[in-house]
């Protein structure tokens, strides 16, 4: 506890520090990476060692603050938290250390290191807060950092926007989480918002539990970015600068789901419908992100829809879990729990290394179109490397760590299939998770093909250069860790038992009983897995030999005849992507603007000149929702502008009506 | 000693009106102001007794006021002294409407200034109906030449809906007044002291009927200077035309010292056994006030009526509190503390993006925090400030009313109160980004950043940023740590309205 | 016993090769043709294998990496596959998924490599290629739940080897199609269209048209030559060797115990399985790519209405 | 007494009408000085016995101030600021009349719903407090002058120091303090204001003084 109290302090300390030195760019940058670095490690250890042994710790000090009292909790589902937030914050302070080099002189990195910092520690507060005030204190301290991180470039217009927006949907998001807890000390009564207190009053919650419960994920749904809540999200990460973006979107949105878990510790025995509501959230978000990235021509904005994805994988996890607690099912339970546990942390890692990749694209070739790239894989080879373990690692695939957590979770939809209570449930699991698959793979190979592949595109592909030495560690780092889980998977599982306990509210032996056939299925995967990057390791190698003594020549790519092919006749990303944003079209709405051929009385033009193609989609809830919303209001504000009309006649006419209504009222 | 607070700032007044040398005049004003804070001090350590047979005593409530009044005055004094320092006393051109206009005599403003002083801490003081009515008209006449520093049409005409708004208003107050005399008639030619304390004292034998009127009356009159829509419509302008640490102790000061008069009114209804009547007045009157307000913040184009419209918002929030009662009590004198400092803090800040740019209209000013450094970074932490985010003090106040507001089951007004609040967040944030971010180029002048740079320079004078920079501190501080004895004082304070 | 399961990859490997051969003999036969002969892949890969290989200058490692990662996956999964009633050497619970996503991972790398060449040709057809899979996914793993349920329902507790292939699979007799023929039926023909657009064949994908425009599969390995080309050629056996034996394995229900005739009964209908793959291309023309999804989204209602009628009978 | 009461509060009520009635602003000021005299004559007849002597001195500062220098003080200011002699009405002379006509009813209605605690000289004091007030409101509302402002501003004074003198005498003399310091305030706050208007805008039609708006 301890251990991690003080990680969290020398966090902010070292943010302040950086601040301190202000405008000289360089000392703040090292003292601000340094900072993030050791004291996320540092408070790793404890967590790692707190998650492993499963007991809870707690400190209590006293904090003249209404309702407040400065009461930290750590026990094994804050440590699984802990241990994403604690890896990622130092590997991006690490990679944060050689991006945020280029902004010396023009910038504050001074300010920049010490919102970081304190981003990285009211993260963590939030993960060990057990009081209400104090949580929601971190919680919007860790709102406002990151939203000044995201705004840290605001010359840009598109920055600005991008921060209101974020700004706005995650001060709504808290208002429903000042509900939420105000509610729970209600029910708990005696004034306090500790969640001790919380804990002990299931049995008072009564109806109060459905509300709560919807308010949680309305209000942390929209940090995590449950579809429709979701809007901030492909706005604010393409904003910020990548390590702050693989910080947000690698582990602040996961602070949302650690909310709902959280909450749900607090609300006793589950309902049916919460298991089914975020069965229903993880579905539509899965699969409605992963099409909204697959039509992107960002490639951040691309990976930041990605998030939505995985976070929606997240929710069917624990949709499941809570279905299986609901109908004591246990092992639904564990398996849903287990993997959307795991997910939180195998997203945490493979989106914290695909967000660094495009950070070092844009880094090092200067744009984030996916279309005016290309044949990258020569400039920026351990990118590329990089870039494409995240890739797979992302689309689920084996041997890495993403088949591991969606492993767990379709388990738990095969055995719901199994029962006719969880038969549909766990059918249409299976269908979203395959589909969801299925999509992310053609998503991943579009973004790394055209990216990374092929010729360049334009002159940005063309003179790009490779990151810097910290940068390719930070990636080289999670890469490690990508396929580290992947090929250990049965010990990460089994470490993972205290956590899955705590939020199922499940016994721990239990819970390694059920775990234990996974995790042994997990092994043979390991082992399989494994043999497998052996032979083609062989294989590779006995390749090279055959090939070594022959005659390889090098052609130009063989176009079927045609005989000068040139960088622009490559297939772009959005011909790639065409086939299934036509089949999607009913989703995506995407709109094109295709040249006429033909004179404005609809002649054929035999020459015509220069035509331009290009198509966007915009996010349909932006675009069709929130946005007339507002513009409703604002247009119902300024109706009512006439009421200040200047006329001092008017005015008093105000006063003297007020008063006879009141007296009228009064003496009726 | 009690005596002291008030005629100290009175006599000051006079002999500013008549010393020659600024410097000395200056020294006098903040003299006066640091002596006012001592003497608040010390109340708070040793209680002064009733004077006049009662009719001035300093109880918890006024306590509470009066140190308000006394913290924002020494800020807005000392702002006041950069101001004159860096303010040019010829004739000068108007940057809105170009025609040349000159400020009134500096004399004239820092006497003023001193009766304004003097009259608010009247206003904390006097227990006597009467008293505190004379007393509220008093603060009106004072600030009135304020407000019309600039000689010039818009301040003039503020100053004359000001005038003509709150003179009707305290008319009203004043029928009010009598009403209560009616009501604490108890018999031919004999009748309760109007004195707070009497009156709660002998609480049943007032006539209900006539008591209820009167605290309509009371409202009506006092809630007009408190900025209680639809009583408010003179505050925008009032605000907007003021310099900047006018406005500062107009919505600051001055509402508060308005809110206390209409506790004291509660007060006596409370004992009577109307509160349950009162409160729903001030409830009604806060969402009112609340809503108008958010009307108003959402596409507000100068950022000078935005800060007096969110006043307004504020003091709905007051009535709110006060309407529901209970714990909301504390909540409510917390948050006038909260908002008391943090408003004053943005009007100040205001003024110097106001010298800087010279322009109040939120769509000219850009860049803030680059082009003023202490400035920007102070207005966007004001702003989350007053929109009550944590770490700062508004946002535990807020959360204690509405935890109150749940806790009575009254879900309706919950909501209403967060949804409001949260419209008021995205107009505001819509105008206080765009003022903040970008790059500072100014549209309204196209003059060289040459020239901005030493205009920025001289907007933030040490004595232009020192006082915005501690109230602001101030406002932090409360939000992570509330100190017991506050806390304590805003308790008794709130047992003092809650009988 | 356990010999015969480590015997079954070997199987596959010497095997696989030969369904294409048949496939295209019959196809020669019904065209009234004398076509290539049976062993033809066979002759190509030991021919290929001792050729040199040309590369353009666009490739990178990833293109030469993409046939080996595809080869070795499509050999991984070997090792989880049961063949009719005999188990696989490797079988574990879930390993169903296991084969989907190795699948997955070979498709993968064989897309990547294609788009590694930069050419607009292959582009396109690794574009086709992922949209159709993505759709052919959701097919595959709920056809297979379908299975294990009805295989479940026998009575007999799959015990630890819970949704594993061979578990499903020693559990598939004549019982469980007289228990619940008709979905076994429908799940069969979503396999059925599973096998033919996964291994690219008629109605979905012409293997042997030269229109790179038409093509899905193929174009994405024509820049390929060499032993390169030799391994796409063989993981491509492979593929349709693992496809067809889920299917085999489900239409030829004989679970006599005996390793050897349940192998080879199973093989017999893999062969089979040819044959009328064979057929279908002789009389059937391809589909145009615009109904192509329309198929395998019916294939999809067919696999779940499967999995319901299991369920609620 | 009681009579002589009732005809003053009588008269009291026609010089409102005629207030709303007229067009001339001189015409105006005349009647709120009779209002002002008439209201200086109150005391003198409700007053009870042992405060007599300051109801003689009341009466006398009250006629005084409200009955001549006021007016007075008005007058020059219309001089000053040579402006045009008419109200000009936002709201038409007989549909003011009409609205008077309304108010009176309201206020008699309040005297109805709000019985008096103690025995009052007469019952109709209240209801002219109030139909003052109504007026002043109205008159303020109704016109477009700052002058005329001021003026609606005095009768509504007026209204509530007649309730005053009629209810509150009983309270110690913070009464007219307040009422002279509102006096005071009206007048010279007001008159130095409406100067500095004139002098700015070289009109003082309050109603074009809509430069400050949303």
């Amino acid at each position: 506890m301890l251990i991690v109290l003080f990680a969290i302090g020398l966090l902010f300390l070292s943010g302040f520090l950086a601040l301190s030195v202000g405008r000289n760019g360089g000392v703040a940058n090292l003292l601000g990476g340094c900072g993030a670095f050791s004291g996320s490690l540092i408070g790793l250890v404890e967590a790692v060692e707190i998650l492993a042994s499963g007991r809870t710790e707690q400190i209590r000090w006293a904090w003249s603050v209404p309702y407040g009292s400065f009461l930290v909790r750590i026990d094994a589902l804050s440590a699984l938290f802990l241990i994403p937030i604690f890896i990622l914050c130092a590997v991006c302070g690490l990679y944060g250390y050689g991006y945020m080099k280029s902004f010396c002189g023009c910038k504050n990195l001074g300010a920049y290191w010490f919102f970081f910092n304190g981003l990285a520690a009211s993260m963590a507060m939030v993960a060990v807060a057990a009081n209400g005030v104090l949580f929601l204190m971190s919680w919007e301290i860790m709102a406002l950092c990151s939203f000044f991180l995201v705004t840290f470039e605001h010359e840009e217009g598109s920055v600005q926007r991008a921060g209101w927006i974020y700004l706005a949907a995650t001060h709504i998001g808290t208002a429903f989480l000042l509900v939420l807890f105000l509610m729970l000390g209600h029910v708990a009564g005696n004034g306090s918002l500790d969640f001790n207190a919380f804990l002990g009053s299931h049995g008072k919650m009564g109806g109060y539990a459905d509300v709560v419960f919807l308010l949680a994920v309305i209000g942390f749904g929209s940090k995590a970015g449950f579809v429709p809540f979701h809007i901030w999200l492909p706005e604010a990460h393409p904003a910020a600068p990548s390590p702050v973006s693989a910080v947000m979107s690698g582990v602040m949105l996961k602070t949302g789901i650690y909310g709902i878990l959280r909450i749900l510790t607090f609300l006793g025995p589950p309902h049916l419908w919460w298991g089914y509501l975020l069965l229903g959230i993880g579905l539509v978000s899965g699969i409605l992100g992963v099409l909204m990235a697959i039509a992107q021509h960002d490639l951040k904005r691309l990976l930041a829809y990605h998030s939505v994805e995985n976070v929606g994988i997240i929710a069917l996890g624990l949709g499941l879990g809570i279905l299986g607690v609901v109908w004591h099912l246990p092992v639904l339970a564990v398996l849903g729990f287990g993997g959307g546990l795991l997910h939180v942390i195998n997203h945490a890692l493979f989106k914290g290394l695909l967000f660094m990749g495009a950070g070092s694209v844009q880094h090092g070739a200067g744009t984030r179109q996916i279309d005016l790239l290309g044949g990258l894989i020569k400039r920026m080879p351990w990118t590329c490397v990089t870039f494409l373990i995240g890739a797979v690692a992302i689309c689920g695939l084996p041997p890495l760590n993403g088949f591991v957590s969606e492993f767990l979770i379709y388990m738990g939809g095969f055995h719901g299939v199994g029962l006719a209570r969880s038969a549909a449930a766990g059918a249409v699991l299976i269908i979203g998770l395959a589909l969801i698959g299925g999509l992310a793979a053609a998503c991943f190979t579009k973004a790394f093909g055209v990216v990374f592949l092929g010729e360049p595109r334009s002159p940005y592909g063309a003179d790009a250069h490779e990151a810097g030495l910290s940068m390719r560690v930070a990636m080289l780092l999670l890469a490690a860790g990508c396929v580290g889980i992947g090929l250990f998977s049965p010990w990460v599982v089994k470490l993972m038992g205290h956590a899955v306990a705590e939020s199922g509210a499940i016994p721990y032996e239990a819970v390694q009983g059920f775990l234990a056939p996974a995790s042994s299925a997990l092994l043979k995967v390991a082992v399989v897995s494994g043999c497998f990057l052996f032979v083609v390791l062989v294989l590779c190698l006995i390749r090279a030999k055959i090939l070594s003594g022959r005659t390889s020549s090098s052609e130009g790519t063989w176009d079927c005849g045609y005989f000068r092919p040139t960088a622009r006749m490559q297939y772009t990303a959005s011909s790639f992507a065409q086939p299934v944003t036509a089949m999607f079209e009913a989703i995506l709405r995407t709109r094109s603007h295709t040249p006429s051929f033909s004179d404005p009385r609809g002649a054929p033009v035999f020459f015509p000149d220069a035509a331009l193609f290009e198509s966007h989609t915009e996010d349909f809830f932006l675009k069709s929702v929130y946005a007339p919303l507002f513009m409703a209001v604002k247009r119902f504000a300024l109706k009512f502008r006439f009421l200040q009309a200047g006329r001092v006649q008017f005015y008093i006419l105000y006063i003297a009506l007020t008063l006879f209504v009141l007296l009228i009222w009064c003496l009726r | 000693m009690i005596l002291l607070l008030v005629f100290l700032p009175l006599v000051a007044g006079l002999a500013a009106w008549f010393i020659r040398s600024n410097r000395l005049r200056r020294l006098l004003l903040i003299a006066v102001a640091l002596i006012h804070l001592g003497l608040t001090g010390l109340a708070w350590i040793d209680r002064p007794g009733p004077v006049f047979s009662g009719w001035l005593l300093l109880d918890d409530l006024g306590l509470l006021f009066l140190s308000i009044v006394s913290v924002l005055f020494l800020a807005a004094a000392s702002y006041a002294v950069g101001y004159f320092q860096r303010e040019d006393w010829g004739k000068r051109q108007d940057f809105e409407d170009g025609f040349l206009f000159t400020n009134a005599r500096e004399a004239t403003f820092t006497c003023c200034l001193l009766f304004f002083l003097a009259t608010m801490s009247l206003v904390c003081l006097s227990q006597d109906f009467g008293l505190l009515w004379v007393a509220v008209e008093a603060t009106t006449l004072a600030s009135a030449p304020l407000i019309y520093f600039h000689r010039h049409r818009r301040s003039l005409e503020a100053t004359w809906k000001y005038l003509m708004i709150c003179s009707v208003g305290i008319g009203l107050a004043l029928l009010g007044n009598f009403f209560l005399a009616v009501a604490s008639t108890i018999g031919p030619n004999e009748s309760i002291p109007m004195i707070v304390g009497s009156l709660i004292a002998n609480a049943p034998l007032l006539h209900p009927l006539w008591l209820k009127v009167a605290f309509l009356f009371l409202v009506v009159g006092y809630g007009t200077k408190l900025g209680l829509a639809p009583m408010h419509t003179w505050l925008p302008d009032a605000h907007s035309e003021a310099p900047s640490m006018v406005s500062s102790l107009l919505s600051g000061a001055l509402l508060n010292c308005a809110f206390l008069a209409v506790l004291r009114g509660l007060q006596v209804c409370t004992a009577a056994g109307q509160g349950q009547f009162a409160q729903e007045v001030l409830l009604g009157f806060g969402l009112v006030s609340m809503t108008i307000a958010a009307v108003f913040i959402v596409g507000q184009t100068d950022f000078k009526r935005m800060l007096a419209y969110s006043s307004i918002e504020h003091m709905g929030i007051l009535a709110l509190a006060v309407g529901l009662g209970g714990a909301a009590y504390f909540g409510a004198l917390f948050h006038a503390v909260n908002h008391s400092l943090t408003k004053a803090m943005l009007f100040l800040v205001a003024g110097n993006i106001l010298t800087a740019y010279k322009t109040k209209s939120a769509q000219e000013v850009r860049g803030a925090v680059k082009f003023l450094p202490i400035s920007g970074v102070l207005w966007f932490a004001g702003f989350l400030a007053i929109t009550g985010s944590p770490p700062f003090g508004p946002f535990l106040s807020e959360l204690i009313i509405l935890k109150s507001a749940l806790d009575q089951g009254r879900i309706a007004i919950a909501v209403a109160f967060l949804l409001l609040l949260s419209v008021i967040f995205i107009g505001m944030a819509a105008i206080v980004l765009r003022m903040c971010q970008g790059t500072p180029v100014l549209e309204s002048t196209g003059e060289s950043l040459q020239v901005e740079t030493s205009q920025a320079r001289r907007a933030e004078s040490a004595l232009a940023v020192i006082p915005p920079l501690a109230l602001g501190l101030g406002v932090l501080v409360l939000g992570i740590y509330l100190p017991p004895a506050l806390s304590g004082l805003i308790e008794h304070a709130a047992k003092v309205i809650g009988g | 016993m356990n010999f015969g399961r480590l015997a079954l990859p070997v199987l596959a490997l010497a095997l696989a090769p030969l369904l294409p051969g048949i496939i295209n003999r019959t196809k020669a036969v019904i065209g009234g043709r004398d076509g290539q002969p049976l062993l033809q892949l066979y002759y190509d890969l030991a021919k290929l294998v001792r050729k040199g290989a040309v590369y353009s200058h666009t490739t990178s490692w990833v293109f030469r990496a993409g046939p080996v990662v595809g080869l070795v996956s499509a050999v991984a999964v070997l090792a989880v596959l049961p063949l009719g009633g005999t188990s696989a050497p490797a079988g574990f619970s879930g390993d169903l998924i296991f084969m989907a996503y190795m699948l997955g991972l070979m498709r993968f790398f064989t897309v990547i490599a294609a788009l590694d060449t930069g050419s607009a040709f292959e582009g396109m057809g690794a574009s086709r290629e992922v949209q159709f899979s993505a759709l052919a996914e959701p097919v595959l793993l709920m056809a297979l739940a379908a299975l294990s349920l009805a295989a479940r329902g026998s009575g007999a507790s799959l015990g630890g080897g819970l949704f594993s292939l061979s578990a499903i699979y020693s559990h598939l007799s004549i019982s469980t199609w007289m228990r619940s023929g008709p979905a076994l039926l429908l799940v069969a023909g979503a396999l059925w269209v599973v096998f033919l657009a996964e291994n690219s064949r008629i109605p979905f994908d012409d293997p042997n048209t030269h229109l790179e425009l038409t093509m899905i599969h193929e174009v994405m390995v024509l820049d390929h030559s060499g032993p390169d080309f030799a391994m796409i050629l063989y993981g491509a056996s492979l593929k349709m060797w693992i496809l067809g034996a889920l299917l085999a394995g489900l239409l030829v229900p004989v679970r006599s115990g005996n390793i050897w005739i349940d192998t080879g009964a199973c093989v017999f209908g893999l062969f089979v399985l040819a044959v009328l793959t064979g057929v279908v291309e002789s009389v059937m023309a391809r589909l145009r790519l615009t109904r192509v999804p329309q198929l395998l989204v019916s294939a999809g209602f067919l696999s779940t209405f499967a999995l319901a009628l299991i369920i609620w009978s | 007494m009681n009579l002589f009461t009732d005809v003053v509060i009588a008269v009291l009520i026609l010089t409102n009408l005629r207030l709303i009635a007229s067009s001339r602003i001189s015409a105006c000021i005349y009647a709120v000085a009779c209002q002002g005299v008439l209201l200086g004559v109150l005391p003198l007849l409700v007053g009870s016995s042992h405060l007599m002597v300051r109801a003689c001195a009341l009466s006398g500062v009250t006629v005084m101030l409200k009955g001549f220098f006021f007016p007075w003080l008005l007058l020059r200011a219309l001089k000053s600021a040579n402006v045009r002699r008419e109200m000009e009405p936002l709201v038409g002379y007989t549909s003011s009349l009409m609205i008077g006509a309304l108010l009176l009813a309201t206020a008699m209605w309040f005297g109805r719903q709000l019985p008096l605690p103690v025995p009052a000289h007469s019952p109709m004091v209240l209801p002219l407090a109030m139909f003052n007030i109504m007026v002043g409101l109205f008159v303020i509302v109704s016109r477009a002058k700052a002058i005329t402002q001021v003026l609606g501003y005095l009768v509504m004074e007026n209204g509530i120091y007649a309730f005053g003198l009629a209810f509150a005498l009983s309270e110690p003399s913070l009464v007219e303090l307040g009422i002279l310091l509102d006096a005071f305030m009206a007048v010279f706050v007001m008159g130095i204001t409406i100067f500095h208007i004139s002098r700015e805008f070289d009109h003082m039609d309050t109603d074009r003084l809509t430069a400050l708006r949303d």
